[in-house]
Order: structure tokens, then C-alpha cells, then sequence
């Protein structure tokens, strides 16, 4: 689950790290009432789960709140990399005499946690890693003896924090790594984190993901969970229980059992010409209900030229799938094509109960291969 | 032979109790497995369908000599559960469990690699590990299995049993199937099957099945130019996948640059090993080496 | 570092584990004040650093403050095994319906913690591991990895606790289990640990055991040290900055450096016949005023009939310690023989110091043997 | 050969600009031992007496190829010391500092037993090692050493250096003495200890210095039993030691009837170690057996 910036800063306030001053706005009126609280000088900053904002318009520095006003109106009409700004975040200016670069991730290679400094704040590290890779200091975290000392101060000298910032700078990577570990995050980013004017030790931006596995250890965090708006194809599926449903750009419409062969679906109706318009896996054991909920919910997107239902039945049963397909199907208007491939359990019985339906929309076929090309033509 | 189980082994089951624990225990033992005891703490002493129930895998080892974990116990207490059973020194921990938290497997891989844990720990979040014809534990659906000379280990679930059903169907069987798990941390990954495949007498053809997210098929790929005579044939899954967004699997997920499966069937392929564009096409690619 | 009944229980009661009320008094009078508060029925129980003080009259049970005056009266004259009762502890009573051994210790042989649990509390445990060994539940607990619920269930099962005090009794285990590593102690015991009348699970006794190393972790438990009383050998030791200061039985008085050698002369002495006074090491490179001191420490005290000074220089140099030690004997008056053994860095200087010297008490010897056999014949 | 050092040892000292790092670096070099570098956070970049001081064990490694670490860091930072060598992959670690606390070092041997450590710690609370006549580092004074074909393992200092002392001027040489310490819990024990003089060409002779506490005399009686072909003398201090005191070393105590000498003296002669009573009956027995 990736947090919005000021959903991060909510939990570096919590763990100790110093944050500037800020309001979260909903509206330009409210961007103005908190520039006035803040101000003269305030950052408004878009909201959104992506990177690169900033060349996006994201972010103006603003001196008076009129301007908060016009700026924060402008950017709640934005879309970001398709990414709509809902809201904006206002946020007290502070003098900046110093930018670096602080990360903590799981590093899926050793297994371990990577503390990754630099003392090139506020730009992609990316970039920074391909052309300057001495800038970049790399430091596993064992997890189950956590942060040393020694790790710390070899953390602080790739931050190239200034002396008189040193202590201030060793609370800040002790108290990041605290909170990446205790709110079950896979990544907390300060970008830049910075030495104010005064020799404090600020995050200036933040990016965290959390662990959605670990919710059930922090249900106060459930709460920072996207909210895709009401009445979204989202939040429809969130209701039916259908978690890992994702929506994509393409117009075949895909159903499948397992993360793994639902992403081979994707590929092969990628590779006849075709592209995906959302990804939907059901499950193990899926039953009739959920198969015709999962069909309805991509029929009433109204995006998909055509349906591909791809199951193979081992825990799961394709007759029941069979059932759950022609419900659907005598539920809803269906005006595309729906290709359905089953294979494994009760596959026969399945494949008897999708003929005798005689639905003029459905198409069985036989294969993977031959339920990807149905589909992708259907959308031609 | 064949890899991780065969007939000698006894599996306990850690949440026999539970609903999934009690379908999937019975399934196996109708495909033939011992299932020989269940744990559920403070449930010791009852039986699950004839099978006796324990309060601790210390009880269920010392009562039947169980040699396998199986773990259905929900994801809060799935790694108490591991380290229970590693405690017992169980030599093998098979987790289905899905939704285990990620650090507590950091924190678990790093305990059992202590030179003093002797258990090796499949999963979480993996279907498991069958040996046709010898020995079914987890979940995957037996009717797709044959018995014969090809390894399989796969990050993922039904489109393993595709895999296995398209080779079965061709008459081509396997030694074993391993489900390693989607996990973004999983306790065995493809390197240590590799290595048990190629150290395998019973096995003559290795399927890897891999899919977007770390670079543990890059590190297999270097493992199998280094280290493995046996031919390998594999398949990737997600190469439309968007970057950033989660495909299922909590370890399928494309970081920036990282983790695509272009490039982890490029450094397959410069590994020697066979890539096949769908399912079909891998079984293809065995069918062909079968032949020769 | 042993701790008092009393100090236990402060440390049980931050940390969570319910202990019954209770009140140190250090007179019959403040344990008759006590007993008012408490009772009527309470326990008096002498606060010493020693087991086994029940059978020595240590604890009594009382049923008004008249007999608790009495009874703190008889006991604080009492000395238990050597050890003086300062102090009395008088708590409220409380009803018993179970009793439970409860303990965490460090075990070195696995180089990892270890928690005993037994349902035979109130006992002598090493009786019960001896007599019933299946009595007894052990389970090992990784330093690095903590405690796991399952091994917290593995223990409640052998603590025997009923079903309805089973959440109560975990949490006091996970709590020990807590104050053992967070408090750095190598022992924490709860015998008996009781489950009331009311369904409570309650320590009732408590030995605790601090690691000394540990103690600049935790300043505020350093006034848990024994306070051995104004004026004796211990706190004078101390003072001088000779720590490793241990008052023994016998009449031969040792000082040493290094804590294998001294050990090694203590059964020297005894191997010839003889006891050692005291055992004093003055560790690595201690200079003449350390030598000094310790020497007046040991002739002051009255109790040796010989002093035995025995000095491997490594980093301690032979000619400082020749130095102390005449200093010492210019210093006071010496009525027993000071018998010195040098050997290694500088050791022709130190004995040509001492044969100067020309002082009557003075017996320079060239073996540790010799050593030995000259202080214990100087005792006879 | 000897064992742990010789003359490819090329030390580090973490502490360098420390009183005590200062002044037992000197004496080490005037032994002929190479101090190639001193690491204390912060001072990098001075020298102390021509030795490079860095800021963290990784660089002096880079800089120097340093391979042993010797460490004089007070007490409070020691286990950041000793964790940080082990982080850098060095592969011996000397922890002379006294007062580690034994919790820390709970937590510390579990983390070097894991497989992707690759460090040996010796100590804490020890006066370190010395091949005579090729590297002494740590505490003890080389003038009581001489090269020869003994080796020894102890868990004192100064009663070790009036053992060698006597070996030493009645003409027997060491091959290493390694002082192990006198904590609770150490590094490594005396089985390792003795497994490396059992494979060492170099060594003839073992002498094991023993004291009260633990039972690591005990177990290293039951390898002898089994496992060495060389023979071995032992001392043991500490007879006349009252239970429940702490005779200066923290893991100098008699806990109940556990860990005393009497019972470790008899664990040893059944192994079929010859025990003397005192330092010069060691001395003589060691003496006895060179004469064959």
C-alpha cells in the first residue's frame, strides 16, 4: 500500500522525525485559509501515489494566500500520469541549508533491510546510482539484530550531514528505521532530507509503502488505503471480496484462478495483439457467485470489447465456474464476446453446462492459445 | 528419489482443524500421502477424519515420527507456526498460508539460516511440493501430475498445474513439482531445487516457472550457466505487467527498473536455458528434449 | 548482582507481573505500622541474599500488628547463613489456590536463554528436577529472535496453570520474559508463582539476579547493589577502587592480579593446609599506591595471620607492586608476615626493592609453592 | 602453522587512539606483530605512533588488508566493535575488553552462528593470542613466551603467563597460546580451540587452563574423549571457590552443585587427561611427556 506524501509525514511525526508544519486541502479555500495559517511563504504540493510531480506542475512555492488559492485550484483540476489530484498539501516554507538523500527497503536479494544514503538530496537516485555510484552508500540491516551504531555513522557520512547536525541527523536514520520496521513498511523514503537554517534535520518529502499483509498488526493504517472514489469499478470489486483486481488500459476484458496464469493471460493476449483491459484473479475455490460477480463487474465497465475467462480448476471447480459464467450472462445485458477457457476439475461437466446455456455472447474453446485469439479478435 | 518428498515421508499438518487444513489433508491422503498427525494447540488429543491432533509439533514428532510440516494456520500466526515446527527440528516446513507478513520472513530466513536450524522452510504463500505417484503435500490438484523424469519449480500455482497438465497430457511425467511461492521472501528459492534437480538421478529435464519481481530467476539463470549440466527450459509470467503495480502475488512487482521479465528471460536465455512464450510452448520445448 | 526479595518485586511490579502488597520495614515498629495497613493476616519475611531462609525462621505468618512486631523483632536479629537481616518485608495475604516454579536464566552451555517451569511451585526445584525430572519443562529461547507463543504455551502447559488463568499466566511469562532482557538480568525466578483465590496469577517470591556488566545501561538500578554497612572490608575495598574484593572464611590473607591466579593461590594455600582470609585481585597493571592499599586493606582488617602477595607482571610491572608493598609496611604497623612472590616484568628490580627493605615482617620467596607453604606455616 | 596467528597476521586495532589500544599496539609491534591500522569512528586520518587511524573496519580493511581485529573499545561500544569487524568480513576478531555485557554477547554469538557470518570472535574479557616467535596480539607479555611445540588454551591471563613462564625457562616452547576468556558466554571455546591444535603439525602438546562456572571443561572433556589423538594436560582453579560467589571473572561461579573444579578435574582424568594440581605440576607433567 503506498501512502500519499502527507499520510508518510502522519507517521514520521509519529516516529520522532521532524516534518515542516502543514494542512492537508480539499478545496482552494481551504489551500488559502492554511497559507494564511502558515504562510507568507508556503510549498502547495498535489497528492498522488506517483513520482515526478514536480515536472508535472505538482508543486509551486507560493507567498500569499491568494496565490495558494489560484495555485491549489489549478492543481485540483490536474491529472498526474493518470493519477487525478484530490488534494493538496500546504506547507509551512523552510530555510534549507543543506539536501540528502535517505531510504530504508526490503532487499528481496539478501533478504535483508537496505538502508541506501546519499548526500545528493532532492534528485532521482536512480540517476544518481547509473552516474555517480560512489555518491551512493548501501548498508544491510541484519533483521534480526537491527540498526548498530557503526551502521548509523557510516549511514550519517553517506548523508554528508554537517557536524553540528550529526546527533540531530543519527535520531533521524535510528527513528526512519524504527518506523520501518514497526509499521511493517517496505519502503520509507525522505527525499530530500535536509539541515535547516537553524541545523535541525528535516524530511521534506516522504514515500512509504506498507506492508499490505501486516494491516491486520495496524488496523489504525487501514484507513490510508486508496480510496478510488465511490461508485469505481475499484471499489466495486473491494465489495465483492475480488481484492486483486487491477484496472488496466487495454479492451479485453480478463478473469483467471492464480496470480501466475491470469499474468500469462495478460502476456498472451499481448502477444496475438490484443491488450488487457484490467487484471482479475479470483482465487483459489472460487465458486458460482463469485465467478458471476467478477464477470458483471467487468461487463458493467463498459470499457472491454470482449471477456476472457481463463480457469484451471484444482481446488477450484469449473462446473461451478460454468454456473457462475451463465448466471452472469442471464443477469446482465451482455453486448461482447465472453471467451471462456476450463480446464482441470470438472472441466466436462463445465464445458456441458456453457453449450447447454446456448448464449449467443458466449464462446468456449478449447486452449489458452485459442481463448487469447477469440478474444483479441472479438475487439477488432 | 525425486526431490524434497517421496514414500517415506509422514506429514503433520498445522491446522488440521481449520477448514482448509481438514479438505486439503483429506485430499492428500486419498492421492496417498502418510498424513500421519494434525497440531492445533489446546485441540491435542482430538482426530481430524482418523487423524490424531496435537497440542504442539514437539507432541505430534515424538507421537509419529512426522518428517514433513504442512502449515494452513492463518497468517497471523502462520510464523509462529514456521518457527515452532523449526524448533522441532522438522527437516522440511511446507507454508501454503498466504498474507504473511514480510518482515516477519526476514526475520525468519534469517533465523533459519543459523547453522543450528536444520529445517529447510518451502513458501509461504506456495502450493507445495508433489512427487507424482509417491507423495502429494500442499495443494496442488493430483489429477494434473504423472509420474516421470522432468522437475518443475514455480513461483506460482495454477499455472504450474497448466504446465503439469499440457506435460502430463503429452505422456511426458514428472519427478517432482515444487511450488516455491509468490512471496516477495520465500524460504527455498529456485537455486536450491535447481540443485537438488540436477543432483537428482530421476531427473532428466528441469521447467523453471518465474515471473516479475526480485531478480531470483537472474540469479538462477548464473546458477544454471555454473552449475547445471541437466537441460532447462522456462517461462516468465508479466511481461505486460505495468511497473508499480502488484500483480496477485505480493512479490510480483515490477520496482522502476527492476524485476521485468524481459530481463529476466534474456539472462535466462544467456544462460542456455530455453524460453517458452506460453504454456504451451514450454511444454513444446520439453516435448522436444523428451524426444531426444 | 543478587537482588532482595523486595528489589525483585519492584522490578515484577514496572514490569507488569502482580506481586501482593507489601512494605520494608527496618524496625519492629515499621513492621507493626505495616501490618496495620495490610492485614490482619500478613507475612513477615527477612530480606537476605541467600535461599533457603524459610527452614532458618526467615518468614513467618501473622494475624495482627502485636505479633508482627514480635516477630520482625526476633528476625531482625537473625543472621541467615552468614547474612545479617536488615530488613523485613511484610505483605498482605493472600489466597492460594495453585502453585507454579516459574524461571528465565542465561544458559551458557547453548549460549541462549532458558525458561524452567514446573506445576510443583513453592518447592526446591533442583529437589523436583532430581526426583521428577518429567516435572520439569525447559524451553530455550533464541537471544536474537525472543520469545515465540509457542514456546509461551509450551510453558503454560508445564506451569500447570488452570484454564481460566491460562491469559493471565502468559502474560506474566511474556512479561519475565521482558524484564530478564530489558533489566540485562542472568536470573529472574518466581517461586512459588501462585494463582489466587481470585483467579489472579501473582509472584510471591522473587530472585533476581543482575548482570554488573550491564549496569551503565541502567543507573537507576546500581542502588540495588548490597550495602554491606559503614566501616567494613567491602566498602573500604571499594572505595579504593579494588572491586574484585571477596571475604572468605580463613586467616591467610591474599592479594593477586589476574582472577585465575588469585584462584589459583587460594587452592595452593589450601592445598597445603592453610585458608584463605579474602580474595583480592588488583588486576592488570596496578601501580605501588594499588599494592599499597590493598595490603593496609588486608592488615587492617585483623582477621590474616599472614598475607600472601602473589604477582605475575605482564603488564603489572614487579618493581611498582615492591614499592607498594614497602610502602605499606612503613605505613602501619605490621604484626604478620608478608609473604611476596614476583615473577615476570621487572621482577630482579621488585625483589631487589624488598630485599632493601630489610623489613622483619617482610618474606620474599621465588615459587608460588613456596609462596603458599610459608604463609599457611606462618599461621600455625 | 600454529594456530588463529603467525606471521601473515596483519592487525587492526579498534580502540587504536585509546590509552590501552596505544600502549599494547606499541609493545605488539616491538614483538615484531604487523599493526597495519586502528579504526576509531570519527578520527580518521591521524596516526597513533605511524599507524593509520580510519573510521570504520571496512575502510581499514580496503586500505590495509588487514586480517585479524583486535579490539580495546571500553565496554558500552565493544559489541558495536565486534559487530561491525564481523559486518566487514574480517576474519578473526581478539575482544580484549572486560564487561561486555553478557546479553549482548547472547545476541552476538547467535549472530556470528548464523552461515553468512565468516567471522572467528575470540573473547570478550581476554588477553588474546601469541604464536611465539611470529605474532602476539592482544595483552600477554611476549618475554614469558618461547617458540616451541605446546600449544595451550585458557581462560585466564596472568595464571596462563605463569604456566608458559615455567614452560618456558625449563626449554618447552609454545606453538600458540590462545586465552579465551573469562566471560559467561565467549566467542569461541576451548573444543575449537583444541580441534585446531589437534589439526595443527606444529603442535605436539595441549595444555587446557580451566576454572569454575559453565561446563565448557566438561564438553571439551568429552571431545578430547573422542576426538584427539595429541595428549592433553589441564589445570583447573578454583577448588576452594564458595558457591554463588563470582571470583572475578564474571564466569568464574559455582551455581548450585553446577560448574565446579572438582567435577570438572574428574571429567578430565576420565577423558584421560593428566590434571596438575598447581601451575608447576602442569609445568612437570608437560615436561614429562616433551622427554618421550
Amino acid at each position: 500500500m503506498d501512502l500519499l506524501e502527507h499520510q508518510g509525514k502522519e507517521l514520521f511525526r509519529r516516529w520522532g522525525l521532524l516534518v515542516p508544519e502543514g494542512r492537508v486541502a480539499h478545496t482552494p479555500k481551504q489551500a488559502s485559509e492554511a497559507a494564511r495559517a502558515l504562510g507568507p511563504t508556503v510549498a502547495v504540493k498535489a497528492q498522488v501515489r506517483i513520482g515526478g510531480r514536480g515536472k508535472a506542475g505538482g508543486v509551486k512555492i507560493v507567498h500569499d494566500p491568494e496565490e495558494a488559492e489560484a495555485v491549489a485550484g489549478a492543481m485540483l483540476g490536474l491529472t498526474i500520469k493518470g493519477h487525478p489530484v484530490r488534494r493538496v498539501l500546504v506547507e509551512a516554507g523552510v530555510g534549507i541549508t543543506s539536501e540528502s538523500y535517505l531510504s530504508i527497503l526490503l532487499d528481496r536479494t539478501t533478504r535483508s533491510h537496505l538502508i541506501i544514503a546519499s548526500a545528493r538530496g532532492g534528485m532521482d537516485i536512480e540517476a544518481v546510482a547509473e552516474d555517480e555510484p560512489e555518491a551512493i552508500t548501501r548498508v544491510h540491516v541484519d533483521p534480526l539484530l537491527g540498526l548498530q551504531t557503526f551502521q548509523v555513522n557510516r549511514v550519517l557520512a553517506g548523508l554528508g550531514i554537517p557536524a553540528a547536525s550529526r546527533k540531530a541527523a543519527a535520531a533521524a536514520v535510528r527513528n526512519l528505521y524504527r518506523l520501518y520496521v514497526e509499521a511493517d513498511a517496505t519502503l520509507v523514503e525522505v527525499n530530500p532530507l535536509i539541515v535547516t537554517d537553524g541545523g535541525e534535520v528535516m524530511a521534506l518529502d516522504s514515500k512509504v509503502s506498507l506492508d499490505d499483509s501486516a494491516v491486520f498488526r495496524h488496523p489504525e493504517m487501514s484507513g490510508y488505503a486508496p480510496d478510488e472514489g465511490v461508485g469505481s469499478q475499484e471499489e466495486a470489486a473491494a465489495k465483492h471480496g475480488l481484492s486483486t483486481f487491477l484496472k488496466l488500459e487495454g479492451e479485453v476484458g480478463i478473469i483467471g484462478n492464480g496470480a501466475g496464469l491470469v499474468m500469462s493471460t495478460l502476456d498472451l493476449v499481448d502477444q496475438v495483439g490484443g491488450r488487457a483491459a484490467n487484471f482479475l484473479d479470483v482465487g483459489g475455490g472460487a465458486d458460482a457467485k463469485v465467478l458471476s460477480n467478477a464477470l458483471q463487474l467487468i461487463l458493467a465497465d463498459g470499457r472491454a470489447k470482449s471477456v476472457l475467462v481463463n480457469i484451471f480448476g484444482g481446488i477450484t471447480r469449473c462446473d461451478l465456474v460454468a454456473e457462475g459464467v451463465v448466471d452472469a450472462l442471464g443477469a446482465v445485458e451482455v453486448t461482447v464476446p465472453v471467451v471462456v477457457r476450463l480446464a482441470g476439475t470438472n472441466a466436462d461437466a463445465g464445458r456441458r453446462i456453457l453449450s447447454e446455456a446456448r448464449h449467443p455472447m458466449l464462446v468456449p474453446v478449447g486452449s489458452m492459445v485459442e481463448a487469447a485469439e477469440k478474444a483479441v479478435e472479438a475487439t477488432r | 528419489m525425486a526431490i524434497f518428498v517421496d514414500h517415506n515421508t509422514r506429514v503433520l499438518v498445522q491446522g488440521l482443524t481449520g477448514e482448509q487444513g481438514r479438505f486439503h489433508a483429506a485430499r492428500m491422503k486419498e492421492y496417498g500421502t502418510h498424513v500421519v498427525a494434525g497440531v492445533t494447540p489446546g485441540k491435542g488429543g482430538r482426530q481430524v477424519d482418523g487423524t490424531p491432533v496435537f497440542d504442539s509439533v514437539e507432541d505430534a514428532i515424538s507421537a509419529t515420527d512426522a518428517n514433513v510440516s504442512l502449515i494452513f494456520v492463518p497468517a497471523p500466526f502462520a510464523s509462529d507456526a514456521i518457527l515452532e515446527a523449526a524448533a522441532a527440528g522438522i527437516p522440511l516446513i511446507i507454508c501454503v498460508t498466504e498474507g504473511v507478513p514480510v518482515h516477519d520472513m526476514a526475520r525468519i530466513f534469517t533465523h533459519l539460516d543459523s547453522v543450528r536450524m536444520h529445517s529447510t522452510l518451502i513458501g509461504p504463500n506456495c502450493p507445495g511440493i508433489i512427487s507424482p505417484g509417491k507423495s502429494n503435500v500442499g495443494i496442488i490438484p493430483g489429477s494434473v501430475a504423472g509420474p516421470g523424469r522432468v522437475g518443475l519449480v514455480s513461483r506460482s500455482g495454477t499455472l504450474t498445474y497448466q504446465i503439469m497438465d499440457e506435460l502430463t497430457s503429452m505422456g511426458i511425467g514428472q519427478s517432482t513439482t515444487v511450488g516455491i511461492g509468490g512471496d516477495p521472501i520465500v524460504g527455498t528459492g529456485f537455486i536450491d531445487c535447481l540443485d537438488r534437480f540436477e543432483d537428482d538421478p530421476e531427473t532428466d529435464i528441469v521447467v523453471l516457472i518465474g515471473e516479475i519481481g526480485g531478480e531470483d530467476e537472474e540469479r538462477a539463470a548464473r546458477f544454471i550457466a555454473d552449475e547445471m549440466t541437466k537441460p532447462v527450459v522456462a517461462y516468465i509470467a508479466g511481461f505486460t505487467a505495468p511497473p508499480g503495480k502488484r500483480m496477485g502475488h505480493a512479490g510480483a512487482i515490477v520496482s522502476g527498473s527492476r524485476g521485468t521479465a524481459a530481463a529476466k528471460m534474456q539472462a535466462l536465455e544467456e544462460a542456455g536455458v530455453r524460453v517458452g512464450r506460453n504454456p504451451s510452448e514450454v511444454a513444446g520445448l520439453v516435448a522436444a528434449l523428451s524426444a531426444n
